[in-house]
């Protein structure tokens, strides 16, 4: 057991921090929220190149740098800090993780060393449903059919709330046997994106920070080296892929409610009204004291679930602590960011409202990522029905 | 304390939604529901005609006395015309700050020549009004006004110079009532003047904020050199502040119940929206939509509550008044979290390029205005701890 | 349309306010806490003789006042404020409410120029199934049974959480044809509470300003006059009271939410610490101004509840609302009184924990009343069920 | 950064589960999950047998140095015995305040003579502390202590005068370190000392408040010309605050996750009662069930962050340190108005005459005392605002 970082990944933390408050500066994300992708691909290439991050967690044998989830999550919390527009997330925390938990040897060998070098990539799961009774992430929204055809399989259907969707180039989608219900008949594939029958549209978000997009397959073949995993079997591995997405937002999350509350104290510090500066009121000193305990509860609860991802992955003892641990810190960094990004916007006045302020960027990222793969109220009914629901628990 | 109305005034609601029903139509009928705060920048040229249209049925300015150009009604008449203007869907008015704001402050503290030369323009619905209170740096503490009144002899004018900030509309006004300081010694609440200013003139430059829903209600307006007429002073050189606090008192009057109606429609709209995908069967949800619909329940009745006066008698402003901007703000800032809730992940998607809100969308954005303005929550809290529990105020620095 | 106190009304709220702060004092309330029946008897003979407050809202051919719901609730409102324990809200609220909407002429005539004149009375419904599920106040939780029995009817069954059910001199119970179910078949009985078989047991409770108790009906045999209302048909008519005394109850807490600001306020002003009352910290204010919010709304939600329940009683147009607006004030007024009551605690700092302030006499009042008849959970999702579950509705 | 442990160290909560299930057996049975907070006026005989059976078996103190009679143990090994004494059911420890503060105050600032003549008896569960910080009017805020120390030269003593306040278990304690001001003159945090006082002396007495829960845990304690011999001061006359601020460094110690397997416990039985009374069908308790759950869990990992003291490598106390208590505080606040909200009306109706209190409804009232002693809500705010935000200091008055 040990609960601190180790000097490795401070390092890896501080120069990420580093990095990212040079490059992901209010006028670079303004610039990226602009673009068809939504972001720079130049810094992208950077990143790819230079940092090396997309390899982070893909073991060495498959062109990876061998480090772990630790290691991953401090690295996020840092780019939900600095609003970095990239493909990491789709690219990582879906696609690599996908590769990783359903791939075969052969599979892994084939894309990882890809997606290491920059490929980018994401995961289409769920239909227009998961938008329904106000988010529902379970997986019988998954709709879409993947039909057997001699050796080939026959993909069609429709996904929604794809991240990164429009610009990825490899896609990940899952799919069910038609006929099939609930976790029943699900397998997932990996096609590259410009194969033919798959159209892609980028939806307009309120959040402009993060991409997303709808898909549509018609009738598209691919080959049974596509299938990843056991055919009709990857609900569990799906299941796996997602609660290590939802530990990856919650780092985002994390990094924003501390974003957040650095605004809210140097501009408070700064603003004076009533001869002083308003940094001196107990009502801001006492809210900003509220968001310092978000962030440390949160920062806890991400790297407890961090390790928990580590062991998952590596196979450890606390593997089977996955979901309940991805469910606490999603739970908590969701209303954490949310809460911190509001009082944030409240603690500046006025100018909180502007679009010129970046408080906004953080105010809508933080609604965008606690709905994105279950809300806190989700988790916790989640949560609730392991402690509540099951014969002899507790 | 009776809830119900008198037949007298049934029959005047009848006659209310009856002329809405014939007259909100054509043309019209697309303005419906439109138009309320964070959709105010929408269909302007509509809402004004829309506005003159409601003059012409002597339909503005319900509440003012017959003598100004009113209907003079009751409260009781006012508070069912606002419930079935906005059952009817009518737009937000463009009016609102003449008819809610100036033209009370004209008609309480104006001359008679100002009543002549302000009122008529408001009850025809020709000229529309801002207010020009907020400065950068000074919040909406009208304290720290730094905008400067001179008056100038040769000219016969006064002169003003400065800069006000978040003002509504300031681009469709055709006047600004504005705080300035008449004494450019004095500080604090003394020494500030209550002006009527024309804002088609060179020395006024209107320059539009972008806010968090891209749109741009609000602006910023300068002054430099522009100028008011001698008479267009209301109350002395000095008398700003207690002017000022005179308006306030008008802003808890019975368009507070209008407000309270376009929530309701807000609310209808949540509702109907967690009908259609769902969101009505989640019991978290529902426990919020409940909280949602009692709370604006009470509204109402806070609302007639403070319209009665009657805590008041010592001249203060009433306790259930002195709680309503917080009490409103915050639950407003709450429906719009409920409807981006009711909405899910479905609440991220926009209704077009480049940044077309939906409706409820850009409430959602724009009620976090709703708690800064007119005094911040926080501040909001300190008057109310001080006027209204006699609790010591905070040391200034 | 009036949404003012009259004269009258005022006069009403201020007399009882000055008699109560008289008489309902600290020493007063600890002395009747130890009681057994839980009051004062000399002082409810002068509460009954003197002030004739029991008949207030009672008809004056039934020997009232004829006064009506607003100033029972304006009255309620000091009750609630001083503590004051007396068998009142349980011999008006529950008694004569239950007789005026479910009495006939006779039975009112025979009944309530007793209660006007201090007769105690209670209304039993509902058995320990009620302290299910968190609280459950839906007609099934009545178990207790009426046989018909030539003119007479058998009653069997036990209750609880009677308020002042081991000292009222009169019962109403809610009984219920066996077999039936739901809402189906119930019917009202009076009767003495002397009656051979009723035996009855005071709950010792968490909050000592109003007794509870648990009562069992052994084959108590009544005769045909004893039923109140047409056999079987009571639920309508007990709703309307239950409403009525959910209206009550809340004015009461109500009162209570404004006596625990009034504390905090005076008790901040005069502590000192760092050198200041600790009054002009904003952290104490802005707790203050929020409590305050919280009255000012809880009164709006109460009398706009009282103008209801006087048309309900009346027949007036708005009868209708009564559960609504009973719903509405009894979940806000619920939350606020015990979030008041909390803050005022915590505004204390130690001296709110000891037995000896009266804070904790509020705090604990305040979650006692909030649990009887439903918290504000339950009744908001009586309310959702009118606003969602509905076709048609909004 | 990892959360198993070694084989080594599951070998060693193989020997601490053996140990307790063996041990916690005949009369101890009866004091299982007993003696917590609210609780610890409860089966103090058989407690204090306990406390020296724990001794015996080489159980307490874990986690002091062997020098000291402690048993040496790892952070890592101390975590587990928390969590295998919590998970057993062992009872409240009335050691707890020697074994936590005292001792390790001493280990740390006292003198050899000190360690000799104190740590035996705390080792040997022979020798129980209570804490004499709070005074009354001046809440915890030690700058504001006045009991008074002055040195007897003839007596070779100090003598104290002046009283104490919510000093838990004070009638039960055989010692009591007492902050006092040496020098008369003196105010704020300078001129303190830091007392070890024996409470079995003419100048001490002790007086129970009785609480909420009508029970007494904590007590004033009144001074009149109280002596310590002129060796019982930890530190020089002056030092007191700095020796003070030591230990509230040892409060955020392994002992944290003793306090959260307590909590741990009393959640379980929240949720036992959820199921046996159909509340877990709920959905909002399920809601308040799962979040106390998250947040409890957190929590722990929070504590094992503080143990790892990586963040504060200036010396000053660690953010995540910092928000510890106003954090499980408030916890433990909402879980007590959770165990009543599961039990419904329930809760309302007491295990007997005339105010004997369930476990439940016990911690219920008690918990309300967490968010006031050793630093209120508001304290712990400022402290965090201005230590861990570097924000300005409020003006004093």
């Amino acid at each position: 057991m040990e609960f601190a970082f180790t000097d490795e990944q401070l390092m890896i933390r501080d120069t990420a921090q580093a990095f990212l408050a040079e490059v992901s500066t209010s006028e670079a994300i303004r610039a990226a929220m602009a673009t068809d992708t939504g972001y720079d691909r130049q810094l992208w290439q950077q990143i790819c190149n230079d940092l090396v991050w997309p390899a982070l967690h893909i073991p060495e044998q498959f062109g990876g740098m061998g480090l772990g989830y630790v290691e991953l999550v401090a690295m996020l919390e840092q780019m939900g800090r600095y609003l970095l527009c990239s493909p990491f997330y789709a690219s990582v925390c879906l696609g690599v993780n996908s590769l990783l938990l359903a791939g075969s040897d052969e599979q892994k060998k084939q894309w990882l060393p890809q997606l290491a070098a920059g490929t980018t990539a994401t995961l289409a799961w769920c239909d227009g449903s998961a938008g329904e009774r106000g988010g529902n992430w379970n997986a019988d929204t998954i709709s879409a059919t993947a039909t057997p055809d001699g050796q080939d399989y026959i993909l069609s259907g429709e996904y929604r709330y794809v991240v990164d969707g429009a610009s990825a180039e490899l896609l990940i989608v899952a799919a069910r046997l038609p006929g099939s219900v609930g976790a029943h008949g699900i397998s997932l594939f990996v096609l590259p994106a410009h194969t033919a029958g798959v159209s892609r549209q980028t939806l307009p978000t309120l959040d402009q920070t993060r991409k997303q997009s709808a898909i549509q397959l018609h009738r598209v073949r691919v080959p049974a080296s596509a299938l990843l995993g056991k055919a009709g079997n990857a609900a569990p591995g799906l299941q796996t892929v997602l609660d290590l997405a939802a530990i990856a937002l919650a780092a985002e999350q994390m990094g924003g409610a501390q974003q957040c509350l650095d605004m809210a104290v140097a501009y408070t510090k700064e603003r004076v009204q009533f001869g002083r500066s308003i940094a001196s009121f107990q009502a801001i000193k006492h809210k900003a004291a509220d968001m310092m305990l978000r962030v440390e509860v949160a920062r806890s609860g991400v790297y407890y679930a961090a390790c928990v991802a580590q062991e998952a992955l590596e196979g450890g003892p606390l593997a089977g602590e996955l979901s309940e641990a991805a469910s606490i810190a999603k739970s908590y960094c969701s209303d954490a960011y949310f809460k911190n990004a509001a009082e944030c916007l409240q603690m500046h006045g006025g100018v909180g409202f502007t679009w010129e302020y970046d408080v906004h960027l953080h105010f809508k990222r933080a609604k965008a990522s606690e709905h994105f793969l279950g809300t806190g109220a989700y988790h916790r009914e989640r949560l609730a029905q392991w402690l509540l629901d099951q014969e002899g628990a507790a | 304390m009776k809830l119900s109305f008198s037949p007298a005034d049934e029959q005047f609601r009848q006659e209310v939604a009856q002329w809405l029903n014939v007259n909100l139509t054509g043309d019209f009928a697309k303005i419906r529901f439109r138009g309320g705060p964070g959709d105010e920048h929408m269909f302007q040229h509509e809402r004004q005609q829309w506005e003159k249209t409601l003059a012409a049925g002597g339909w503005t300015c319900v509440g003012w006395p017959k003598q100004y150009g009113g209907r003079g009604c009751s409260i009781e008449q006012q508070v069912i015309f606002f419930e079935e203007y906005a059952r009817a869907g009518g737009p937000g008015r463009v009016g609102h700050i003449g008819e809610g704001l100036a033209g009370p402050t004209i008609i309480a503290f104006g001359t008679d020549a100002q009543k002549h030369k302000y009122l008529p323009g408001i009850v025809a619905g020709t000229d529309l009004w801002c207010q020009g209170y907020s400065e950068p740096g000074a919040g909406s503490d009208l304290a720290n006004v730094k905008t400067k009144a001179r008056f100038d002899a040769e000219k016969n004018k006064w002169i003003l110079n400065g800069q006000k900030v978040w003002t509504s509309l300031a681009q469709e006004a055709h006047y600004c009532f504005v705080i300035a300081r008449t004494d450019a010694n004095s500080s604090g609440h003394k020494g500030l003047g209550f002006f009527l200013l024309k804002m088609d003139q060179p020395g006024v430059t209107v320059r539009p904020i972008q806010q968090i829903t891209g749109t741009s209600e609000f602006n910023e307006v300068f002054f430099d050199d522009a100028e008011c007429d001698a008479d267009d002073i209301v109350g002395a050189p000095g008398d700003g502040w207690k002017v000022a606090m005179g308006l306030l008192g008008f802003e808890r009057g019975v368009s507070t119940l209008g407000q309270q109606m376009q929530f309701q429609n807000e609310l209808d709209e949540v509702i109907a929206l967690a009908k259609q995908n769902g969101a009505a069967k989640d019991p978290i949800i529902r426990q919020r939509i409940a909280k949602a619909h009692a709370e604006l329940k009470i509204m109402r009745y806070n609302s007639l509550r403070m319209l009665s006066g009657q805590s008041g008698s010592d001249g203060s402003l009433q306790k259930e008044a002195l709680i309503y901007k917080l009490y409103w703000a915050t639950w407003h800032r709450a429906l719009g979290e409920l409807a981006m809730d009711v909405m899910g992940p479905e609440s991220q998607i926009l209704e077009g390029t480049p940044y077309q809100l939906s409706r409820l969308q850009a409430m959602y954005l724009f009620v976090r205005s709703d708690t800064i303005y007119g005094g911040t929550n926080q501040i909001q809290r300190n008057i109310i701890a001080e006027r209204g529990l006699g609790m010591p105020k905070e040391p200034r620095g």
